[in-house]
């Protein structure tokens, strides 16, 4: 389908026309929600543009505008100069438009080279010629500097290597205008450093690209102007070298805000959680003790077996070895459940596949740990009103940005969502807390709010094990921290206060490890 | 039990499991690729009685067995398409859809044969024929083998062919990469310009033209008439298979082979002094522990990594 | 830690009780919008039955008003809608409680069949007490569906066997085992007819007939056990924490589980229950409409359960509504096929036409769209 | 659907009986009903009658209702049904219309009060068919024709094959009675006479699987298939042809009623249960006032309400001598010197 030009009117004639121009574009969506109200925007061609804003702003629905997901119900866009009109993703593609999704567009049982090439396959007759399709992707791999195993099942491979296959399959479609939502969300700091220098090659051959993130480090890091957003609305465009983060957190926000973290010292209390020699899938012969009071960082490299380890000490695998208690419970042999039971909490990594029932209500999702006990229920049956008055006093408690307990899950935004997984977990009062990826796609704003949350509860007396990708963020937040390499625990530092990022790296990376003695000492 | 071994073990058994199985081939491969594109098709129950009466009828008027298998497999992939366009545009969920279309043509195929023949129970006033053997020397030639696929129906080698087609067709064409990722991921192929829609209506097309082509082999190949109701059932059969073969051709073939064998396995034990209600039960009993083994063992097989097999169907349901 | 994002009561609080307001009024308005269309959609599945009849080239007229005002216009009628939506009701709330922990199970048929054989067996063979003669073959028919049920929940929850498979085979496998018995051991002797003995007169169902006195054929006091059995399911999702077991299950499996849930636990209850209502549907064709076993006594019931539940949307409430609707048409249905001239294939494609309209839910979505385009130019 | 074949009330007025013809299935069934129907057909024009028929259809659930609903109207004067699978509704329905009279078809309704009618139905007349007796017949002349290898092509193996839809007495009162038959006639029914069932979800109409039982049967060395399994023998017509064999009809005679030439001269005989027949006598006996309500009625081969049919493939196909043989046979069967053994 060709993308219907509207009548010529002359949009730039000297000058050259921006890669991309929207004027006036608002987005209602169906259910009333007004995603994006009269937006204009305009993106040079190869300048990396930073889109921030706070969650459920509407930067994902702006960029599906123009990427063509979703149809505006108000508002022109154009092209490189022409009026255009999406009616699809393949009209934006057409024009040379791809866009890498905050919740990634793979298909599971494809791989890499197969989903790179979806929709524009190689081959002649009808047929697809996989070989083709690998040396392809392999090919635009190494231009540019995206390094993927062309062969390997997409649900085999690693979040960072997915990122990195969605920005090739943009790439062999031919794009020129490149949106990235949210792309560093979930990628390690060595990730992250690598697919800028991708995206800064991409944009030195002339690539103009969208690139959407909650990290203000990075943001200052990479695009060259900043667009932030706010309820649907730009606000302002600004040049990044001239702009300072509270700046842009104030425009994002709406008033003066500090970026400052204040930590209170750790008052660590008795063992609560004690970890013998514990080994499953992608974990070996793991020892570790966290204290009531006291926050313990795991940190490593996306893969290395953080995630398999805290869903080890959530109860959601069985390990194959090893032994876990919780003040003097034994749960290693215990389900999710006798885990809860026995005190644990857990915020899980990935939100939208564990964490939450998208097509449940807000309420719903907030008793799942407690549904069968009082308040909650009594004698076998739920008592509603005590379940509405749990979700209002959560919602306005974690400020929820929903607009009743009995909405579904699903229309909230990303951060938001995560809000209402942090004031479930944290509300069940845990011993031990398990925080994977606290703030992952979390606004700024919110950020510093799970960060406040996250002390109190250490301060309450919890025992929490933080496991984050962004390095800043674990050694600001932790008390003690641990690196994990390979599934093995290759680190532990009882006073990261000094320790930069860089330090740390050397251990994630392998190339310095601490000697078996320390990482155990006075683990028995 | 020694007659019966010989029987079970004759190459006339063996050709009997083959033209047996033939619905069963095809219409499961057709709710393969329905299901592959992420539509299911119970619909092919349907299509395949409006195969089977369109086939009869328009081979008994215009005289030639190719014109009403051609118009048979059509009215196959009618029907489904008619599911494409409930489900996929007017938001029907697909099982209802499915159940009322197979309840239409049940109603449809039996008006049309009264109104045309004045008979309520089928065609066969009409001589309509049934589509030819295929005899071909070589095949003949070889022990054993030959005499069972000698003689054999141009539609059971059509089945037999059937199942190498579909596997290329799902896993070395274009079309098929489109297919499956639409079936297993609809957001992600729309978001790289597939038209989602028009894949699944392909698909769906495909489905009922096997479907079809099942129906078509009941009224112009296993007898040469159309009765009203004459699948009795077999589009179900062919849609267990499709999910006891694991979503795949190889082993959505087996499995409508074994239902194909099992029930001339019945035919044969009938006159055995068992109740018949027992003896035709037998398949389903078997089809039931098959099932429960080959999931057991599935089980077993990842029980190392213990997350388990996902638990939910695919998510047709609405709750409100 | 210096907190700078405090939930700014000025900044939050009024969007927040204009966005609850907001959400009230559109919830409120979503469910008068669905009733209106769902009526609308069933006056012109209706309309468009009435077209076909013209087709045909028969009284259409006629045939309309036999199929609309038919089932009302004598009481055995009505009686006989409401027995039908009775065993529809039980049978689309037996299909919904899978359908909401999203298990496709479709092995209604097979447990009518063990509901109807057990509680037969009980209601002919065992002497009880008035109303222990009512209650224990309602025990057994729920007992053996459950039981039934029991098996593709096991297989799924435990080995993950495809359960739409599970359930069709067992259907066969049940239905052969029923017709054995039935011929072999179970029928009445010196009956000609394959039917087993009839049920004790006090285990029959008690007819409604003899409590308002008027004929009203079959119906019996199972219409208001149906109406109980369909608030305890409602009470059962709604407000329990099985039932909330099953909506989560049935929403996200893997947030279930990692939120402390029984997974396989929860769907082994769910087949289980939805077998119970199910063998209970069987014992209200056995003891209410039969009065004993028969063959065939519930071919194809079990697929308009399924249709049912799904127009119902899985909601206790709607499954009654539906079913109730659903079976005037079929009631009008033969009324049409008797009284008129429309014979019993066009009824079967006028009924066909009615489910795929009614399903066809986007329908007068796309009816509105293409009236507001035409509107607008 | 309701044929009126002329305006009721007219008739009514004009003091037609009015006959109205309540099926529990649909008409096309090319036998049982038809047969009925065809007989009942002419009693309009010979007797002056009007005839209304209801089609109830296969689904169960809709019969009671529809009796009910046939019953109840003031649009007849006689309400005709067949099947034993109505005796339960006609019972209830008799005392409630004492002024109507019903006539029931192949299948008794209790007429000592006991259970069922409370008026010990009086006002029912019912018949039976002797289906036992004609399908001795058949089981007799199957035996005398294979084992005097009367039948050309065969292999001259004493077997034959019987194919029933599913295992119910009526079914069951062939299959018996056909063995009866084979076994006076000297043959060895254990071993002689095959008997399968088609079952499954549409047993009567499902002719694919009666061609794979017949081509089973054939292929074990049956020299002749008996098909009593409505549209699923169809297919055994076929298979007939197919393995150059013979085959029996049953219900009508479906020599006449095929029309492929090749599968027709397959058909030796057609065992005959004669619905219409006996329909238009009760009718004819209505008229005179000697109808005999009250008591149950059983048609045999000396009523000709069965029978077998003999015509020119018969001829051809029947040496004398069997024919003969059968003759005698059929004598004493309508004499009663010879009980043949029933299902019920
Ligand atoms: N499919 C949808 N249905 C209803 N509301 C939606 C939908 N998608 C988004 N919204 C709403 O639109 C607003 C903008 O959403 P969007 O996902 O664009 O936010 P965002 O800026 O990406 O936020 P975050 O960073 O939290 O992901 C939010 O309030 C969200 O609740
Ligand atoms: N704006 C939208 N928001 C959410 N979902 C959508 C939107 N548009 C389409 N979908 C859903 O995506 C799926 C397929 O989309 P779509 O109809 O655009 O495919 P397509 O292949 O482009 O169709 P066609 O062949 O008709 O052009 C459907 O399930 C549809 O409901
Ligand atoms: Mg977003
Ligand atoms: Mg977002």
């Amino acid at each position: 389908m060709e993308p219907t030009e509207e009548t010529g009117e002359p949009v730039a004639t000297d000058t050259a026309p921006p890669a991309l121009e929207a004027v006036g574009l608002g987005k209602t969506y169906p259910n009333g929600t007004r995603a994006v109200s009269d937006v204009d925007l305009s993106v040079p061609r190869g300048e990396i543009r930073a889109i921030v804003g706070q969650n459920g702003a509407g930067k994902s629905t702006l960029m599906k505008l123009l990427y063509g997901l979703e149809q505006p119900s108000a508002g022109q866009l154009s092209v490189h100069g022409r009026r255009v009109r999406f009616s699809g993703p393949q009209d934006a593609i057409a024009l040379g438009v791809g866009m890498v999704h905050q919740n990634l567009m793979l298909v599971p049982s494809f791989t890499v080279a197969e989903n790179a090439v979806l929709g524009v396959e190689p081959g002649r007759a009808g047929r697809v010629d996989r070989a083709a399709a690998a040396e392809r992707t392999a090919a635009l791999a190494e231009q540019s500097g995206l390094a993927v195993d062309p062969t390997a099942r997409v649900d085999t491979v690693s979040v960072g290597m997915r990122q990195r296959a969605e920005i090739l399959k943009a790439l062999h479609r031919g794009a020129r205008i490149l949106i990235l939502d949210e792309p560093t969300a979930v990628l390690t700091p060595q990730e992250t450093t690598d697919l800028f220098t991708a995206v800064r090659r991409l944009r030195d051959s002339g690539m103009t690209v969208l690139f959407i993130s909650h990290k203000l480090k990075e943001v200052r890091e990479i695009s060259d102007r900043v667009t932030v957003m706010r309820a649907g609305s730009v606000i302002g465009t600004v040049r990044t070298e001239e702009s300072t983060p509270a700046q842009l957190a104030s425009m994002m926000v709406g008033r003066e805000m500090s970026l400052d973290v204040a930590k209170p010292p750790a008052r660590p209390g008795a063992r609560v959680l004690r970890v013998r020699g514990l080994s499953g899938p992608a974990v070996h012969g793991v020892s570790l003790d966290i204290a009531a009071g006291e926050i313990v960082g795991l940190a490593g490299v996306e893969g290395n077996g953080q995630t398999e380890l805290v869903e080890l000490l959530a109860g959601l695998r069985r390990p194959t070895a090893g032994s876990v208690t919780v003040d003097d419970t034994d749960v290693t042999h215990l389900d999710a459940a006798g885990h809860r039971r026995a005190g644990i909490a857990h915020v899980p990594e990935d939100r939208l596949s564990n964490g939450a029932a998208l097509d449940r209500s807000i309420a719903d999702n907030l008793i799942v740990d407690r549904h069968d006990r009082p308040p909650v229920a009594r004698r076998g049956i739920l008592r509603t009103r005590r379940i509405r008055e749990l979700a209002e006093d959560l919602i306005s408690r974690y400020a929820i940005r929903a607009p009743h307990p009995d909405a579904a899950a699903g229309a909230l935004s990303g951060g938001n969502l995560q809000k209402v997984v942090v004031a479930r977990e944290l509300s069940a009062k845990p011993r031990l807390l398990l925080a994977a990826q606290l703030t992952r796609g979390v606004d700024i704003g919110a950020m510093h709010f799970m960060y406040e949350r996250l002390l109190e509860a250490r301060d309450a007396g919890a025992a929490v094990l933080l496991v984050s990708a962004d390095l800043g963020e674990l050694l600001a937040l932790s008390d003690r921290l641990l690196v994990i390499k390979d599934g093995r625990l290759v680190a532990r530092f009882d006073d990261p206060a000094g320790l930069t990022e860089e330090a740390t790296g050397l251990y994630m990376l392998g190339v310095e490890r601490h000697p078996d003695e320390r990482i155990t000492a006075g683990v028995r | 039990m020694g007659p019966v071994l010989d029987v079970v073990l004759s190459t006339g058994f063996l050709a009997a499991i083959l033209g047996v199985s033939t619905p069963y081939v095809l219409a499961a491969l057709g709710g393969l690729l329905a299901e592959r594109a992420g539509v299911p098709n119970i619909a092919l129950e349907g299509s395949m009685l409006s195969a089977a009466c369109t086939g009869a009828l328009v081979a008994g008027y215009s005289g030639s067995v190719w014109a009403g298998a051609v118009c048979g497999i059509a009215a196959g992939a009618l029907l489904a398409l008619l599911l494409g366009v409930l489900h996929l545009y007017l938001g029907a969920d697909a099982i209802i859809a499915g159940i009322g279309l197979n309840l239409l043509a049940a109603g449809a195929t039996s008006y049309t044969v009264f109104a045309l023949l004045g008979d309520k129970g089928g065609t066969s006033r009409l001589h309509s024929g049934a589509l030819p053997s295929v005899r071909l020397p070589l095949i003949e030639d070889i022990p054993g083998v030959g005499a069972v696929l000698s003689g054999q129906n141009v539609l059971t080698w059509a089945a037999l062919a059937a199942t190498p087609v579909v596997a290329w067709l799902l896993y070395r064409t274009r079309f098929g990469f489109h297919l499956r990722a639409v079936g297993e991921h609809p957001e992600a192929a729309r978001s790289v310009g597939i038209h989602v829609h028009r894949v699944q209506f392909r698909a769906l097309a495909l489905s009922g033209a096997l479907a079809g082509a099942a129906g078509v082999f009941l009224s112009m190949g296993a007898v040469s008439f159309f009765v009203t109701g004459m699948t009795a059932g077999r589009g179900y059969i062919a849609l267990a298979a499709v999910f006891l073969g694991a979503l795949r051709p190889c082993g959505v073939f087996l499995a409508a082979l074994g239902f194909g064998t099992a029930e001339a396995l019945a035919v044969q034990l009938g006159n055995l002094d068992v109740p018949s209600q027992l003896v035709s039960a037998i398949p389903y009993v078997f089809t039931l522990l098959a099932l429960a083994f080959f999931a057991w063992r599935r089980r077993r097989a990842s029980r190392t990594d213990a997350a388990p097999a996902p638990l939910a169907g695919p998510a047709v349901l609405e709750s409100p | 830690m210096t907190s700078t994002l405090e939930p700014a009561a000025e900044q939050q609080g009024r969007p927040e009780t204009q966005g609850r307001r907001e959400f009230l009024a559109t919830r409120r308005r979503t469910v008068v919008v669905e009733l209106t269309m769902t009526v609308l959609t069933v006056a012109v599945a209706v309309l468009i039955a009435f077209l076909v009849v013209l087709a045909t080239g028969k009284d259409a007229g006629g045939a309309l008003d036999a199929l609309l005002t038919g089932p009302l216009e004598r009481t055995p009628r009505i009686g006989r809608w409401l027995a039908d939506a009775t065993t529809l009701s039980l049978l689309g709330l037996s299909v919904a409680i899978p359908f909401r922990a999203r298990q496709i199970s479709l092995g209604a048929e097979g447990q009518v069949y063990a509901g109807a054989l057990a509680s037969a067996l009980v209601a002919i063979n065992l002497h009880l007490p008035p109303v222990a003669a009512v209650l224990v073959p309602l025990g057994a028919a729920a007992l053996a569906g459950g039981a039934l049920g029991a098996v593709p929940g096991v297989m799924k929850a435990r080995l993950g066997a495809n359960e739409i498979v599970a359930t069709l085979m067992l259907n066969a496998v049940v239905v052969r085992v029923f017709d054995y018995l039935l011929t072999d051991h179970l029928k009445a002797p010196g009956s000609s007819a394959v039917q087993s003995a009839p049920v004790r007169p006090d285990s029959a169902l008690p007819l409604l007939s003899d409590f308002f006195q008027v004929p009203l054929d079959q119906a019996n006091i199972g219409l208001f056990g149906m109406l109980a059995v369909a608030a305890a399911v409602w009470f059962l999702l709604a407000r329990t924490p099985l039932g909330y077991r099953i909506r989560i299950t049935g929403s996200n499996p893997d947030f279930a589980r990692y939120g402390g849930l029984d997974v396989p636990r929860t769907i082994e209850w769910s087949f289980v229950i939805g077998g119970a209502l199910a063998g209970l549907a069987g014992a209200h064709l056995a003891l209410g409409i039969y009065g004993g076993l028969q063959p065939d006594m519930a071919g194809g019931l079990a697929f308009e359960g399924i249709v049912v539940a799904l127009l119902g949307r899985n909601n206790p409430v709607g499954v009654v509504a539906a079913a109730l609707l659903y079976s005037y048409l079929r009631v009008g249905g033969d009324v049409m096929e008797q009284q008129t001239d429309v014979g019993s294939d066009a009824v079967t494609i006028i009924q066909a036409v009615i489910v795929l309209l009614v399903t066809a839910r986007a329908l007068p979505e796309l009816v509105k769209r293409y009236l507001a385009r035409r509107e607008a130019r | 659907g309701v044929s009126t074949d002329s305006d009721s009330t007219e008739s009514g007025k004009s003091g037609k009986l009015r006959i109205k013809f309540v099926i529990n299935g649909n008409l096309g069934d090319r036998s049982f009903f038809d047969s009925a129907y065809a007989g009942l057909k002419k009693t309009e024009k010979d007797l002056g009658y009007s005839l209304k028929v209801v089609e109830l259809g296969s689904d169960r659930t809709k019969w009671s209702s529809g009796f009910e609903d046939a019953a109840s109207g003031d649009d007849y004067d006689v309400l005709a049904a067949g099947t034993v699978d109505t005796v339960g509704f006609i019972s209830k329905l008799a005392p409630e219309y004492p002024d109507k009279k019903f006539w029931l078809f192949d299948g008794s309704v209790d007429y000592t009060g006991r259970s069922g009618c409370s008026n010990k139905c009086a006002n029912v007349y019912s018949v039976t068919f002797k289906q036992n007796e004609a399908a001795y017949l058949a089981g007799f002349l199957a035996d005398k024709l294979v084992a005097a290898k009367a039948l050309p092509g065969g292999a001259g193996n004493e077997k034959v094959g019987v194919i029933g839809g599913v295992q119910i007495p009526v079914i069951e009162d062939f299959v018996v009675g056909f063995k009866a038959g084979f076994k006076a006639a000297g043959g060895n029914p254990s071993s002689g006479v095959l008997v399968q069932y088609v079952g499954g979800d549409n047993p009567f109409g499902d002719p694919a699987k009666g061609k794979q039982i017949a081509s089973a049967m054939y292929g074990q060395g049956a020299e002749l298939v008996w098909p009593v399994a409505g549209s699923s023998g169809l297919g055994a017509f076929e298979s007939a042809v197919a393995a150059k064999r013979y085959t029996f009809g049953v219900d009508s005679d479906q020599f006449k009623t095929l029309t492929d030439a090749s599968q027709r001269q397959t058909v030796v005989t057609s065992i005959l249960k004669n619905a219409g027949n006996a329909l238009y006598l009760a009718a004819k006996a209505n008229k005179a006032g000697t109808l005999a309500y009250g008591k149950p009625a059983a048609v045999g081969l000396a009523e000709n309400g069965v029978g077998y049919v003999d015509n020119t493939n018969f001829d051809k196909l029947v040496p004398a001598a069997v024919r003969t043989e059968l003759e005698a046979q059929a004598a004493k069967v309508k004499s009663g010197a010879v009980k043949v053994p029933s299902a019920f």
